[in-house]
């Protein structure tokens, strides 16, 4: 398959997704360092706590999140955001709930890495492999209820080597679950490289551990990972089972920001560029004549002008009422 | 592998030590069964080659960890059966003055790192040994048995990621028994067999009839030659059977009783080497009667010194906590 | 000569763990990213350049596994691990192979196994890290028998307890308050232990005991000062050690004063606050002038917003307000 | 309608009462199916609802503890056993992390149905690994509803409440209680219950016995030993109060403290490791409240701060019983 066989909206609907991911973290990243020098606090400024930012990584989530419907799930990792907006969680809500307001998706109790959009279906977590098991979960839902909708488990290449990631492949082969589990191979489990925490070269070798397909695919291209992506939904659609993606992509940024990336050589950052999925995209639809200069510049408006909204509504969003700390525990209002 | 390529006296302690361990499990039954001993054992009849052929390529300072169904690794790697026996009843004279029991059990002084009561929880433990070897730059191995339920747990995929990224010396043992208490094999997982898992970790993985000594001892020599010779882990999966219940007292509505009885004719371990040693000539009948007197009055002994031995004091319970003495208060009694 | 100088809290604990491995080449240190990273808090700098890759181990993200590994290289005696566990949240991952396996081995093959092995991590809340980034699982560790649980407070104390756990022969767990990193002490140069399970007492005092750990040491002695102003004398108990516990520093202070504050960042129920609230009812009874207070954070996850974090964590305020009541 | 039920069948029945009820009700575990669950618990569900409702696990606690909170955010209703509790710490992340906080990191938006049940409990020379409590440890992390029943009519009321509550309960069995032809349980645990369903709420204790001149305070198979050992301080003359607490989360503060204001004297009883945990968590409920009401030092009874010892010579000295129950309510009078 290639990019000629896939309608023109949907691909300016995947730039449009992809440039809006890029141009959302960026800003992101500016307004996190406001109030965090001279000496960085990570705790100060109007972003509080860590932040883990997506910029090299869109393609995994809009290649896999273009072929899914409001109820299928997505379990992201703590660096979720490309998978948030991919999946078409409400950016002011989640805006606001990064800067800890009242208007956030959780009212400021789960902040960036506990995103919850219960009308997405999309829900993330700050435990390495946490999400495996949950997406299990959800396939079984999908099965008991007859309903065809699917969960995908997002991990980094770190949460590969968790047992988590184990149990839940075996778990979901071996009851032909609608589950797909998505390894996001940024190459690096904070600042341990790959290949010194994974015995395989690639994990999508691990899928044979399971008797399941397991496939990866160059993250530099989002066509590539469109059509792994598509399969695989489709496969476990139809009631075929699980299967195990692995996009390989670069991290543009640090682990967190804040993060020095001493650990890193030179050439990971010279590669990261060069394998820059959105710049890959743009370049691929101009040179096929998808698209023009003038239409791409008229989508990057429009995201920069909504990110600006978004961040603006989330800055000037009130922050919750203390009290409300000790609200919420359980349902039913205890 | 032809027995012919193996000593006499190699043989003969295999044989021996085979009905040994099925001589002790055979005698610890009738006396559970008389309340003498306390609590739940998990025996080891049926799967007393596993053991035997692995053991029979190790030193007295090798290492291995063991599980709930652990008499047969313990007897086999030297443990001493008198004190295996005391503990078993309770008593302070017991290889843990009888605060451990069968799930317990422990002979360091023979490299026996502990039985363990949970699933897989040893994995770890004989990498971490393959660790320390590897650091002290010595020649010895570490060697892990678990059951094909262990297979699914956490610590399985963690604890041998480990040992193939640090290709440390670790011979992983998954004692395939076909049932996870109630649960078939092939409702725990899809694939064929374990030894397939091999492949997601880049090591090895060998499947070997478990019920036949000789051709557990081949595979087994081979992965701890390579071991010793530093070029990492192995992953041995020996298909096995239990012939009695998970633990004593096992109702067994999961299998028929016709199977069970198929295995006992058809794959008793013992029976199969016997034959095999006498058809071959290389014992007469009488040598192996002896050996089956000598191995009874054994365990006898072991069950007289257990029952004459004397319980441990009361004021015994709070001791053991801990090693380093140290202020303040360690053991609460208010 | 005894040199003593201003270092982190961090550096203290650096100072500690390299002169171990420079003396004892059974000590690895083991978790993810102390090698070439030195720690996600700096705590391993320096070591992966001057030990190797070989004892000083990046391991993948597998806690079960690598600690594992810690209990059963432990269990041979071949090697005195450190393992740190980025953060004391993560314990859920790997909390069979602590409670079920380093803690009870020992007493289980009846006193035959030394499981000499530290772990370190992290607690505290206050840097906007959510729910599973922030909390003092302390009481976790101590409730199931078998562990040795220390929580220091000042640099000092860190880096002499440090070395006490790591020459321990018990699995210990060594928890480090994320807050109390960057703060500076005295410390001296030469390597130097402080037994576990001797309480400090910060301040001394007569009025009311407060009894306080990690972080919240510091907060009660701002609430000390503030008293003292107005004629209150307070006496800060810090216990330093949590198992072993230093029974007899805390009930001689409520005798003295005969009033008590638990302040302490562990959630409240089931606790070790509400246990130190016990002890002093069960062993201190007769002393006690007035009823027992405990200051912690709510029964409730810690929330992300600042706003809403702020509330959380127990405050100078809060525990002056509960001094106040109790006096 | 009643009859006697032991309590691993009082269990299954509110199970499958609820399972007939709402389809959204699966269970999950190891060895629930074809065995019925290695204590009962599942007793006959199989037959009844099929393997895709009873679902048999592979050994992977983690896995399928953490499939209860994706099935549960879709909407179903899972139950989980956990074997024995003992078994929690290769699944603890997906408990306490996970199912415990969703509610609240989600500002409300995800409800969490899960019922987490599981073995509990010592006394038959199951060592270490096999024997302990640890509902204290449950009870300090935020989020989790802890549900203790001692006996067969309060099984079933509060498995149905915790299945019908929105939120995770923990639900813990004591394999001593449940009435097994293998394993001794008091013949008082075994009541009529009654056939149709019930529930009884979460979070209300109950007095199983009053008396006015001590309250013993406890849970689960405690409550018996402290029965019978209030039945011989009786002949002595010594009244004591006893209150099955049933639920530690919530705990019901105003029972407990109401009785102690009566009698003027506290004594816990716990089957679980003495430190940090449930013992002292009661004590210091009632100290902070009414310290200084009480005419006697509070005090403890609880496991001591040792592995669960194997011998039964050994287990018998620490394991809280009858005798120690008496002599130490003589020491507080």
């Amino acid at each position: 398959m290639g990019v000629e066989e896939i309608p023109k909206e949907t691909l300016l609907e995947m730039y449009k997704k992809m440039h809006k991911i890029r141009t959302y973290e960026e800003t992101l990243a500016k307004w996190y360092y406001e109030g965090k020098t001279p000496l960085f606090d990570i705790s100060a400024g109007p972003i509080p706590g860590e932040l883990h930012l997506s910029p090299g990584q869109e393609s995994a989530a809009v290649g896999m999140c273009i072929h899914l419907k409001d109820e299928d799930a997505v379990i992201g990792t703590h660096r979720a955001h490309h998978f948030a907006i991919a999946k078409g969680v409400d950016l002011k809500r989640m805006t606001a709930e990064i800067f800890g307001k009242a208007t956030g998706l959780s009212g400021g109790k789960g902040g960036h890495m506990h995103l919850f959009d219960a009308s997405k279906n999309f829900s993330c977590s700050g435990i390495v492999g946490a999400s495996f098991p949950q997406a299990v979960g959800v396939g079984i839902a999908a099965k008991l209820k007859g309903e065809n909708y699917v969960a995908v488990a997002v991990g980094g290449d770190g949460a590969a080597n968790q047992g988590t990631f184990h149990e839940a492949l075996n778990l979901a082969a071996l009851w032909k679950l609608p589950v797909i589990f998505l390894i996001e191979d940024n190459g690096w489990a904070i600042s341990v490289p790959k290949d010194k925490s994974t015995a395989v070269a690639k994990n999508s070798e691990r899928a044979k551990a399971y008797g399941i397909p397991g496939v990866s695919v160059d993250g530099a291209d989002v066509i590539a990972v469109y059509e792994v992506a598509k399969e695989a939904v489709e496969r476990a659609r139809r009631g075929e089972g699980p299967s195990l993606i692995e996009v390989r992509v670069y991290r543009l940024r640090g682990h967190f920001e804040g993060d020095p990336q001493a650990y890193r050589p030179k050439e990971d950052f010279e590669l990261a560029k060069e394998k820059d999925p959105l710049l890959n995209f743009e370049k691929l639809l101009l040179e096929k004549g998808i698209t023009t200069e003038e239409e791409l510049n008229r989508i990057k408006e429009e995201n920069e002008k909504e990110v600006q909204e978004i961040i603006d509504f989330a800055v000037k969003s009130p922050y919750p009422e203390p009290e409300e700390a000790l609200k919420g525990v359980f349902a039913g209002g205890e | 592998m032809p027995v012919e390529e193996i000593s006499k006296e190699e043989l003969l302690w295999m044989y021996e030590t085979m009905v040994r361990i099925r001589v002790h499990e055979e005698r610890v039954a009738e006396l559970f069964a008389q309340g003498k001993i306390p609590g739940f054992v998990h025996l080891y009849v049926g799967e007393e080659a596993v053991a035997v052929g692995v053991m029979a390529n190790l030193r007295k300072d090798d290492y291995i960890t063991s599980t709930h169904r652990g008499h047969g690794h313990y007897i086999s790697k030297g443990g001493d059966i008198k004190a295996s026996m005391a503990e078993l009843f309770g008593k302070k004279t017991g290889s843990g003055k009888g605060k451990g029991g069968s799930m317990h059990i422990a002979d360091l002084d023979v490299g026996e790192l502990g039985a363990n009561g949970m699933v897989g929880g040893g994995i770890p433990h004989a990498v971490g040994a393959g660790l320390g070897i590897k650091l002290n730059g010595l020649d010895r191995v570490a060697v892990a048995f678990f059951g094909d339920g262990a297979s699914n747990q956490q610590n399985f995929h963690e604890g041998i990621n480990l040992a193939a990224i640090w290709k440390l010396p670790v011979v992983f043992v998954c004692e395939n028994n076909q049932y996870q208490i109630s649960l078939p094999y092939d409702k725990q997982q899809t694939i064929k067999s374990v030894a397939e898992r091999g492949k997601a970790y880049g090591i090895p993985g060998v499947s070997v009839d478990g019920q036949d000594v000789l051709a557990v001892y081949e595979v087994a020599k081979e992965a701890i030659e390579r071991a010793r010779r530093g070029e990492g882990p192995t992953l041995i999966e020996a298909k096995t059977y239990r012939f009695r219940g998970h633990f004593e007292g096992d109702p067994q509505v999961y299998r028929s009783k016709e199977e069970i009885e198929w295995w006992k004719k058809n794959k008793d371990p013992i029976k199969l080497f016997e034959q095999k040693l006498l058809e071959k000539g290389i014992v007469t009948k009488e040598e192996l009667n002896a050996i089956w007197d000598k191995v009874k009055k054994e365990i006898e002994e072991a069950v007289k010194f257990a029952e004459e031995s004397p319980w441990p004091s009361k004021e015994e319970v709070l001791e053991d906590v801990f090693s380093t003495p140290t202020k303040g208060v360690l053991v609460w009694q208010w | 000569m005894a040199v003593v100088r201003e270092i982190t809290f961090a550096q203290a604990l650096n100072e500690a763990l390299d002169y171990e491995m420079s003396k004892d080449p059974k000590v690895v240190v083991m978790g993810e990213d102390v090698g070439v990273y030195g720690g996600i808090y700096g705590v391993t700098a320096g070591l992966y350049d001057k030990y190797g890759p070989e004892r000083v181990r990046d391991t993948p993200i597998a806690e079960s596994g690598f600690i594992g590994t810690a209990v059963g290289a432990a269990a041979t005696g071949l090697l005195r691990p450190v393992v740190e566990l980025m953060f004391i949240d993560f314990l859920g991952v790997t909390f069979d192979q602590l409670y079920n396996q380093a803690a009870k081995m020992r007493y289980m093959f009846g006193g035959k196994a030394k499981i000499s092995m530290v772990l370190r991590t992290t607690c505290g809340a206050g840097f906007s890290a959510a729910a599973q980034h922030s909390q003092s699982l302390h009481a976790l560790f101590s409730h199931v028998p078998g562990l040795k649980v220390v929580m220091p407070s000042t640099p000092y104390d860190a880096k002499g307890l440090l070395i006490s756990s790591i020459e321990d022969d018990d699995p210990v767990i060594f928890i480090e308050h994320k807050g109390l990193y960057a703060i500076k002490g005295e410390v001296p140069e030469e390597p130097y232990s402080i037994p576990l399970g001797e309480a400090d007492v910060k301040r001394e005092g007569k009025d009311i005991t407060i009894v306080a750990t990690a972080a919240m040491v510091h907060k009660s002695l701002e609430v000390a000062e503030k008293l003292e102003k107005e004629g209150v004398s307070v006496e800060v108990v810090d216990p330093r050690t949590i198992v072993p516990l230093d029974v007899d520093t805390i009930i001689n202070s409520i005798k003295k004063t005969g009033k008590l504050v638990v302040v302490d960042e562990g959630y409240p129920r089931a606790s070790f606050a509400s246990d130190i609230a016990a002890l002093a009812a069960s062993k201190a009874f007769d002393s006690l002038k007035a009823p027992v207070k405990i200051v912690t954070p709510p029964a409730t996850p810690v929330p992300f917003s600042p706003a809403l974090e702020s509330e959380w964590i127990p405050s100078t305020e809060k525990i002056e307000k509960a001094v106040r009541e109790v006096l | 309608m009643t009859r006697k039920l032991p309590m691993y069948k009082a269990i299954s029945e509110a199970i499958a009462q609820e399972m007939e009820r709402d389809e959204g009700i699966f269970v999950m575990g190891e060895d629930i199916g074809v065995y019925g669950g290695i204590f009962g618990a599942t007793n006959g569900l199989l037959e009844k609802f099929g393997p895709e409702r009873i679902r048999d696990t592979p050994i992977s606690e983690s896995a399928f503890i953490g499939a209860a909170l994706g099935a549960a955010s879709k909407g179903m209703r899972p139950i989980v056993e956990l074997m024995f509790v003992d078994f929690f710490g290769v699944a603890m992340d997906q408990i306490y992390n996970h199912i415990a906080k969703a509610h609240y990191m989600s500002g409300g938006q995800v409800k969490m149905p899960v019922v987490i049940m599981t073995a509990i409990g010592g006394g038959y020379s199951d060592a270490a690994q096999h024997s302990q409590c640890l509902y204290g440890l449950f009870a300090h992390v935020p989020g989790l509803k802890i549900v203790i029943p001692s006996n067969s009519y309060d099984a079933k009321g509060l498995m149905i409440s915790a299945i019908r509550d929105d939120n995770p309960v923990m639900y813990f069995f004591h394999k001593g209680l449940m009435g097994l032809g293998w394993m001794p349980s008091p013949d008082e645990a075994t009541v009529e219950v009654p056939e149709e369903p019930y529930t009884i709420p979460i979070g209300e204790a109950k007095v199983v016995k009053e008396g006015s001149d001590i309250t013993i305070a406890t849970i689960s198979r405690m409550v018996y030993e402290a029965l019978w050992a209030a039945e011989e301080l009786e002949k002595e003359g010594i009244s004591a109060e006893i209150i099955d607490l049933r639920t530690l989360v919530p705990l019901d503060k105003e029972t407990l403290i109401g009785s102690v204001k009566k009698t003027g004297r506290l004594l816990v009883v716990d089957e679980d490791y003495m430190s940090y945990g449930m013992s002292g968590e009661i004590i210091s409920t009632v100290v902070e409240r009414i310290g200084n009401e009480l005419k006697a030092l509070p005090r403890r009874i609880a496991y001591p701060d040792v592995p669960v010892p194997y011998s039964r010579a050994l287990e018998k000295y620490v394991l809280p019983d009858k005798e120690k129950i008496m002599e130490t309510v003589k020491e507080m009078i």
